[in-house]
C-alpha cells in the first residue's frame, strides 16, 4: 500500500487521473479495432496493433497499478522479468530464425 | 595418450578425427584443472588439518593468483570455441556437399526401424505421401504412379554407401523423434517429424577394410537410434555398409534387377 | 484464519495447538521444513529403489529378478522386466529424483528450516502460503506415485517427455503432467515466499553483504524457480490439451504411427516443447546445485575455522550464474537441427557460464588455505562434494562444445556428467546438511562413528557407479537402453562395466544403512547439543535447539559479517554475528 | 494490537512497510507473483509466435471469432479495472459504502466478461469449431481459457473482499486496504493480459 508516501489529500487528484486514463483506454480500444480494418501489410498491422496494446498496457500499469510512483525495488523485479521475458521470445527466434530444415 | 584413455569407437569418416581432436583437447584442459586443483586440495587437507594447524589464519590465502587461473580457463575455452568447435560445426551444417559429387539418400525413422530411400539412376525421388504408407509393403509411402518412382529403391535398416565420396542424407521421421547415429562416422542428428535435416559424411574406410583392421570377420558398421522413441528404442538398429565405388554400383544394379523382377509390386525390401 | 488466536500483547507467546495444527497442517516454517525434508528423503529413497531395479536389468538383461520381481507382476511378468516398464522406471527415476527428492529437500527442507533462522526471522513472510506450498507438493508427489498403479503404468517418455512420443503415450503421461502442475504451483508459492522473506525479514544489521552464502544461494534459487517454472507450466498445459482436447501444439502434419496416419489437425512443432522444457530445466539444474553449494559453504567456513575466501566474488558469481542460466538452455538441443549462428551463441553462453562455477569452486577450495580443518562427518561430505562437483562440472565442458557433443549427446557420458554433479555432488551436500543442522532441528547430535561408516563406503561406491559411465559413453553407449546396450556391437568392450556399476549401486544402498540407523537412533538420545554445538557464527545458532515458536528468545541483531572465525585478538576462535562483543569492531 | 492472529503478530511488515525497502510483504509478494505470471503468458505468447511463423497459412482471427463481442468484452474489462481502483480509492477516503458499490461493480464486470465469453465459446462449438480443429483455434482456446481462469480467480478474491472479508475493515483497516490493493493489482494484470490477447487473437 502506498499510504506512506501518498497523502490522503492526493486521492482526489488520483481519481481524476483514473477517469482520464479510462477515457484514453476506451479511445485506444476503438482505434485498435478501426486500425485493423485498414489495408496494411501483415507486419505493419502487427507492429501497429502491438504498439497500441503496449500503450494501453503501460497506462494500466503506470496509473491503475501505480507503477509510476512505486518503489524502486518493484521496478528492479520488473526489469528483470521483462529481460527474461525477452529471453523467452528468443524461443521462436532460435527455432525459426536459424534452423537447418530443408523441406 | 588421451585418445587411448578416452576409448573412442573406431573412426571411419573424413571429418571424424577433427571432431575427436576437440574432445581430446578439452579433456586435456579438464585433466590439467583437475590435477592442479585436486593436488592443491589434497595438500591443503593434509597441511591445514586441525592437528597440525590448531589456530586458523583469519586472512587465509593472500595472493590472488587464482584470478589468473580463472582467466586462463576462460582463454582456453575461448580458443576451443572459436578456433575449433564453431568452425567444425559450421562445416557440418553449412558446407553441404554440392550436387553432382555426392550420393543423396533419404532416411526416415519410424518406430522402430530406419527406412532408406534411394532415388535410383534417374536421380529424382518419386513422390511420397503419408497416406500411402503401408508398414509391410510401402514403408515410405512411395507413390507408384509417379514416373520418378519407378527406379527408386527402398530398404529397411540397410544403408549402403560408396567410400571416399560424400553421402548427403535427408533425414526425417514419420512418427516420433529419433536420433540417427553412426558412431564410427561421428554423425548424430535428431530425426524430427515434420522437418527434414541434412546430414553428411564422407566415409574413408570400407566395411571390408574395417573388418581387416579390427581383425573381426563379423564386424559391421551400425546405425543406432540415440533418442528415446518408445519401448523398442533399444533395438532400433540399422546397418551401414561402406563399399568401394564398384561394389556400390554393383549393389545398386542388383537392387534394380530385383525391383524389376518383383514387377510393379514394390513389396521388396533388402 | 483461526478464532482461537491468543489475545496476548507479548511476542513468542506459546499457545497450545492440537496435533493436526501442530504437526500436519502446521504453518511453522520449522515443521514445514522438516515435513519437506522427510518427504524428500523418502522420495529420494523411492527414486533410488526404481534405479536399483533398472540396474538389475542392465547388469543381467532379461534374467528374472528373484523375489522382488515376483511382486511387480505388471511390469515384470515372471520377474523379467518389460521394456515399457524399464522406460517407466527411467522416466520416473529422473522426475522423482529431481522434482520430488532433491528440490524439496534442498529448497523446501533446508531452505524453509534454515533460511528464516539464518536471517533472524520469526517465520517465513507468508506462513499459510508456506503450508499450501508443502501440500501442493505433497499432492503432486501423490499423483506421481499413484501413477504406477494405472493400468498401463506411469509416464514412460523420459523425464524430458518429448512429444510426439509423450503425446501418444499411455495415460501415465497425463498423470505426470497433472503431477507436474501441482509441483510447479508448489515451487511458485515457495519461491515468492523465499524472496519476500529474504528481502523483508532480515534482522537489524543484516545487510545483503552480511548474509550467509546459504541465504544467497537460496535467494537466487528462488528467482530461478519463480521465473523459469512458468514456461514449463505453459508447456504442460499445452501437452495436456494435446492429450485430452485433441489439439496439435506439438504434432506436425503427416504423422504416421504404426502404419496409420494420425487423425490430428497437425501444424504443431515438437521443438516448441523442447524449448519450453529446457527453458525451465537448465535453470532447474542450478536449482539442484546452488542450495548444495550454499550448504557446503556454511560447513567449510565452520570447519576450517576461518572466513570464506572471496565471499564477495562468490556472491557476484552466484548472481551471475543465476542470470546466465536463462540463456544456455538450447545446449541440450544442439542436435535438433541448429544452425551455425544459434549453436555458436549457445556454445558461447555455455562456456561463459562455466566461469562463475569455476570461481565459486576455486573460492571454496582456497578457503581451506590457512584453516584449522576439523574432519567431522558434515565436513567430510562437504569436502567430498568439491572434487565430485569438479568432475561433474568439468565433464559438462565437452558437452557444451558442439564438436564434441555430436559424439557424446545422449550417451552415458551425459548420464555420468550430471550424476557426478547431482549424486556425489548435491546428494553429498544434502547429507552434509542433514548432519550439520540435525542438532538444531532436534537438539540431538548424530553419531560420528555411524556417520563415517556412511561416508567412506558411499564415497567409494558413488565413484564406482559414475566413473564407468563416462567410459561407456565415450565408447558410444546410448542412454535409455533397456538391454544395457548389448544390441550394439560397438558397446561390446564396455558391457562388463554394467555389472560393476550395478554392484556399486547395490553397495551404495547398503552404505545408506548406517545413515538411516543414525537418523532414527539419534532421535532417542538426550537433548544435549545446546544452541551452538559446532561453535558457529551464523544467526541460526543463536536460537535454542530446537527453536521454539517465534524462533528466538529475543530478536537478534547482526553486528558483523557471517563468517568471523579466528578473528585476531579474540579469545575464542569464533565471533558470532549476533554477539555484540568482539575485539574487532566491524 | 487488537485481535492479533497467532502467526501474523510475530511477523514484521505484514502491514506497515519496511523502512529500507518501503514495501510491506504483501505488496512485494503480489508483484513477484505477477512476475511469474508474465513468464507464464510469455511462454504461451512465444508458442503462439513460433506456431504462427512456422505455419504455411494462418487464418485471420476474424474468420472464426467475433470482433464485436471481443470489443465489448474489452470495454467491460477495462471498466472493471477502473471500478476496482475506485474501490480502493474509496477505502483511502474511509468510505466503506462507496467501496462496496465499486467493488460490487467490479465483480459484476467479471461476470459480464464471463457471460460474453460463454456466448462466444458456445457459438464456436455450435459452428463446429473446437480446439482440435486447427492450431489457431487451439491456441485461441488455450489462451482464453487460461485467461478466463484468471478472471474467475480474481472474482473469487474480490468476492471474498466484498463479502466476508470486509469484517477486517473494522479491526485492521490498513491491512484490509492493503489486501484490496493487492487484489486490485492482480485484477489489473488480468485486464492487461486481455489488452494483448484482444488484438493478437482477434485482429491480427
Ligand atoms: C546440478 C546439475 C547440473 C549442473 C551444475 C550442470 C552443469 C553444467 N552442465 Fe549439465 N546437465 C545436467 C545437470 C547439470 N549440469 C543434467 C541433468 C543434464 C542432462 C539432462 C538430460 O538430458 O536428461 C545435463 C546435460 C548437459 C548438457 C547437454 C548434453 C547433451 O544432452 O548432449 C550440456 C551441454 O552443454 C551440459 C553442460 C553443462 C555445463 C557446461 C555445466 C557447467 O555449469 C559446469 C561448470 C563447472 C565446472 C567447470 C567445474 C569447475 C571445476 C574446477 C574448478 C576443478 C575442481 C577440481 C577439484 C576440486 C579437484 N550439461
Ligand atoms: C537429482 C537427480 C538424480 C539423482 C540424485 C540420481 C541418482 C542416481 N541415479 Fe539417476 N537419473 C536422473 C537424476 C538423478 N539420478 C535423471 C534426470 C535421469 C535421466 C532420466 C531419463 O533418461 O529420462 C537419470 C537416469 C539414470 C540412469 C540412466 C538410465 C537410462 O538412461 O536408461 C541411471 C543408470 O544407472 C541412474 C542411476 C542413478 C544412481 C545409481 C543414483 C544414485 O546416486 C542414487 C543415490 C541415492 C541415494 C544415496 C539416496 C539415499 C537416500 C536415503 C537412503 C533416504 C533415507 C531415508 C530416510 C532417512 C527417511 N540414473
Ligand atoms: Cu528410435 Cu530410439
Ligand atoms: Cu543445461
Amino acid at each position: 500500500m502506498s499510504a506512506s508516501h501518498d497523502h490522503e489529500i492526493d486521492i482526489d487528484h488520483h481519481v481524476k487521473v483514473y477517469i482520464r486514463v479510462f477515457i484514453a483506454l476506451l479511445v485506444l480500444t476503438v482505434i485498435t479495432v478501426a486500425v485493423s480494418y485498414l489495408e496494411m501489410s501483415p507486419p505493419a498491422a502487427i507492429a501497429l496493433g502491438l504498439f497500441i496494446a503496449s500503450v494501453k498496457a503501460s497506462l494500466v500499469a503506470c496509473y491503475f497499478m501505480h507503477l509510476i510512483s512505486e518503489r524502486k525495488l518493484i521496478g528492479y523485479v520488473l526489469v528483470l522479468t521483462v529481460l527474461f521475458f525477452f529471453f523467452e521470445l528468443l524461443i521462436p527466434l532460435v527455432t525459426e530464425g536459424n534452423n537447418l530444415g530443408m523441406g | 595418450m588421451m585418445d587411448w584413455f578416452l576409448r573412442f569407437p573406431e573412426i571411419a569418416s573424413e571429418h571424424g578425427a577433427r571432431l575427436d581432436r576437440v574432445t581430446v583437447y578439452i579433456h586435456w584442459l579438464m585433466l590439467a584443472l583437475f590435477i592442479i586443483w585436486g593436488g592443491l586440495f589434497i595438500f591443503m587437507l593434509f597441511r591445514f588439518r586441525a592437528g597440525s594447524n590448531p589456530r586458523a589464519d583469519y586472512d587465509g590465502l593472500k595472493t590472488h593468483l587464482s584470478t589468473w587461473g580463472e582467466g586462463a580457463v576462460a582463454v582456453a575455452e575461448a580458443i576451443l570455441l572459436v578456433g575449433f568447435s564453431i568452425p567444425l560445426y559450421s562445416e557440418r551444417v553449412d558446407d553441404l556437399p554440392p550436387e553432382g559429387d555426392r550420393l543423396l539418400v533419404r532416411v526416415i525413422g519410424e518406430q522402430f526401424a530406419w527406412n532408406i530411400h534411394y532415388a535410383g539412376p534417374d536421380g529424382t525421388f518419386g513422390r511420397t505421401d503419408p497416406q500411402l504408407v503401408d508398414v509391410e509393403t510401402n514403408p515410405v509411402g512411395l507413390d507408384n504412379d509417379d514416373p520418378a518412382s519407378s527406379d527408386d529403391i527402398t530398404t529397411i535398416n540397410q544403408l549402403h554407401v560408396p567410400v571416399d565420396k560424400p553421402t548427403l542424407i535427408e533425414l526425417s521421421s514419420k512418427d516420433v523423434i529419433h536420433s540417427f547415429w553412426l558412431p564410427e562416422m561421428r554423425v548424430k542428428q535428431d530425426a524430427i517429424p515434420g522437418l527434414v535435416f541434412p546430414v553428411w559424411f564422407q566415409p574413408t574406410v570400407t566395411t571390408d577394410q574395417m573388418k581387416a583392421k579390427v581383425g573381426r570377420d563379423d564386424f559391421g558398421y551400425e546405425i543406432a537410434c540415440a533418442q528415446l522413441c518408445g519401448l523398442g528404442h533399444y533395438r532400433m538398429k540399422g546397418f551401414l555398409t561402406v563399399h568401394s565405388q564398384e561394389g556400390y554400383d554393383a549393389w545398386m544394379a542388383e537392387q534394380q534387377q530385383l525391383k524389376e523382377e518383383e514387377g510393379d509390386a514394390d513389396d521388396f525390401w533388402g | 484464519m483461526t478464532d482461537h488466536a491468543g489475545h496476548d500483547d507479548g511476542h513468542g507467546h506459546h499457545e497450545e495447538l492440537g496435533f493436526w495444527r501442530k504437526y500436519v497442517f502446521s504453518v511453522d516454517h520449522k515443521v514445514i521444513g522438516i515435513q519437506y525434508a522427510i518427504t524428500g528423503l523418502l522420495f529420494l529413497f523411492f527414486g533410488f529403489c526404481l534405479m536399483m531395479l533398472m540396474r538389475w536389468q542392465l547388469a543381467f538383461p532379461g534374467s528374472p529378478l528373484p523375489v522382488i520381481g515376483g511382486l511387480l507382476s505388471r511390469g515384470m511378468p515372471g520377474g523379467i522386466m518389460l521394456p515399457e516398464f524399464y522406460n517407466e522406471l527411467g522416466a520416473m527415476h529422473g522426475t522423482i529424483m529431481v522434482f520430488l527428492g532433491v528440490v524439496p529437500l534442498a529448497v523446501g527442507g533446508f531452505g524453509n528450516f534454515v533460511l528464516p533462522l539464518q536471517i533472524g526471522a520469526p517465520d517465513m513472510a507468508f506462513p499459510r502460503l508456506n503450508m499450501a506450498s508443502y501440500w501442493s507438493f505433497f499432492l503432486g508427489g501423490a499423483v506421481m506415485f499413484a501413477s504406477f498403479f494405472l493400468p498401463q503404468g506411469a509416464a514412460q517418455s523420459g523425464w524430458t517427455s518429448y512429444p510426439p512420443l509423450s503425446n501418444i503415450a499411455p495415460s501415465g503421461q497425463t498423470a505426470w503432467l497433472i503431477g507436474m502442475i501441482f509441483l510447479i504451483t508448489s515451487s511458485l508459492l515457495g519461491s515468492v515466499n523465499f524472496i519476500v522473506t529474504t528481502i523483508q525479514l532480515r534482522v537489524k544489521g543484516l545487510s545483503f553483504f552480511r548474509l550467509p552464502f546459504f541465504v544467497w544461494s537460496q535467494f537466487v534459487t528462488a528467482f530461478l524457480l519463480l521465473l523459469a517454472f512458468p514456461p514449463l507450466e505453459a508447456a504442460g498445459v499445452m501437452q495436456l490439451m494435446d492429450r485430452l482436447a485433441g489439439t496439435s501444439f506439438f504434432m506436425p502434419d503427416g504423422l504416421v504411427v504404426s502404419g496409420n496416419a494420425l487423425e490430428v489437425s497437425g501444424g504443431g512443432s515438437p521443438i516448441l516443447w523442447q524449448h519450453l522444457f529446457w527453458f525451465l530445466a537448465h535453470p532447474e539444474v542450478y536449482v539442484l546445485i546452488l542450495p548444495a553449494l550454499g550448504i557446503v559453504a556454511e560447513i567449510v567456513a565452520n570447519n576450517t575455522r576461518k572466513p570464506l575466501w572471496g565471499y564477495k566474488s562468490m556472491v557476484y558469481a552466484v548472481v551471475a550464474l543465476g542470470f546466465l542460466s536463462f540463456i544456455v538452455w538450447a545446449h541440450h538441443m544442439f542436435l535438433t537441427g541448429m544452425g551455425t549462428i544459434m549453436s555458436a551463441f549457445f556454445q558461447t553462453t555455455t562456456m561463459i557460464i562455466s566461469i562463475p562455477s569455476v570461481i565459486i569452486l576455486t573460492a571454496l577450495i582456497l578457503s581451506l588455505w590457512g584453516g584449522s580443518i576439523r574432519f567431522n562427518t558434515p565436513m567430510l561430505f562437504a569436502l567430498a562434494f568439491l572434487p565430485m562437483f569438479g568432475i561433474g562440472g568439468l565433464t559438462g565442458l565437452p558437452l557444451g562444445l558442439t564438436a564434441a557433443d555430436i559424439h557424446l549427446h545422449d550417451t552415458y557420458y551425459v548420464i555420468g556428467h550430471f550424476h557426478y554433479v547431482v549424486a556425489p555432488g548435491t546428494i553429498f551436500a544434502l547429507f552434509a546438511g542433514v548432519y550439520y543442522w540435525y542438532p538444531k532441528a532436534t537438539g540431538r547430535r548424530m553419531s560420528e562413528v555411524l556417520g563415517k561408516l556412511h561416508f567412506w563406503p558411499s564415497f567409494f561406491f558413488m565413484n564406482g557407479i559414475f566413473f564407468p559411465m563416462l567410459i561407456q559413453g565415450m565408447a558410444g553407449m546410448s542412454r535409455r537402453m533397456y538391454d544395457g546396450g548389448m544390441t550394439y556391437a560397438h558397446n561390446e568392450s564396455v558391457l562388463w562395466l554394467n555389472k560393476v556399476i550395478s554392484f556399486s549401486a547395490w553397495g551404495l544402498a547398503l552404505a545408506q544403512i548406517p545413515f538411516v540407523l543414525n537418523f532414527f537412533l539419534s532421535l532417542r538420545k538426550p537433548k544435549e547439543a545446546g544452541a551452538n554445538p559446532w561453535l558457529a557464527t551464523t544467526i541460526e545458532w543463536a536460537a535454542p535447539s530446537p527453536p521454539g515458536h517465534g524462533n528466538f528468545a529475543e530478536v537478534p541483531v547482526a553486528y558483523r559479517g557471517p563468517y568471523e572465525y579466528s578473528v585476531p585478538g579474540d579469545a575464542e576462535d569464533y565471533t558470532p554475528q549476533f554477539d555484540p562483543a568482539s575485539a574487532r569492531t566491524s | 494490537m487488537a485481535s492479533a492472529h497467532s502467526i501474523d503478530d510475530v511477523i514484521p511488515y505484514t502491514v506497515a512497510p519496511r523502512e529500507d525497502t518501503g514495501l510491506n510483504n504483501v505488496k512485494l509478494g503480489i508483484w513477484l507473483f505477477l512476475a511469474s505470471e508474465v513468464m507464464l503468458f510469455g511462454a504461451l505468447f512465444a508458442g503462439y509466435l513460433l506456431l504462427r511463423v512456422g505455419a504455411t497459412d494462418w487464418p485471420e482471427g476474424r474468420t472464426y471469432l467475433s470482433v464485436p463481442w471481443a470489443f465489448t468484452n474489452t470495454l467491460v474489462l477495462i471498466s472493471s479495472s477502473v471500478t476496482m481502483v475506485m474501490a480502493w480509492a474509496s477505502l483511502i477516503r474511509k468510505d466503506l459504502g462507496k467501496y462496496r458499490l465499486w467493488m460490487g461493480l467490479t465483480v459484476l464486470g467479471g461476470f459480464g466478461f464471463l457471460i460474453i465469453k460463454y456466448i462466444e465459446y458456445s457459438s464456436k462449438f455450435h459452428h463446429g469449431y473446437f480446439p482440435e480443429t486447427n492450431t489457431f483455434l487451439a491456441i485461441y482456446f488455450t489462451l482464453t481459457a487460461l485467461h478466463g481462469l484468471h478472471v474467475i480467480s480474481g472474482m473469487a478474491v474480490n468476492g471474498y473482499l466484498l463479502g466476508p472479508g470486509t469484517k477486517m475493515w473494522q479491526t485492521e483497516p490498513q491491512r484490509f486496504t492493503n489486501r484490496v490493493e493487492a487484489a486490485g493489482l492482480f485484477w489489473h494484470f488480468v485486464d492487461l493480459v486481455w489488452i494483448f490477447l484482444f488484438p493478437i487473437l482477434y485482429l491480427l
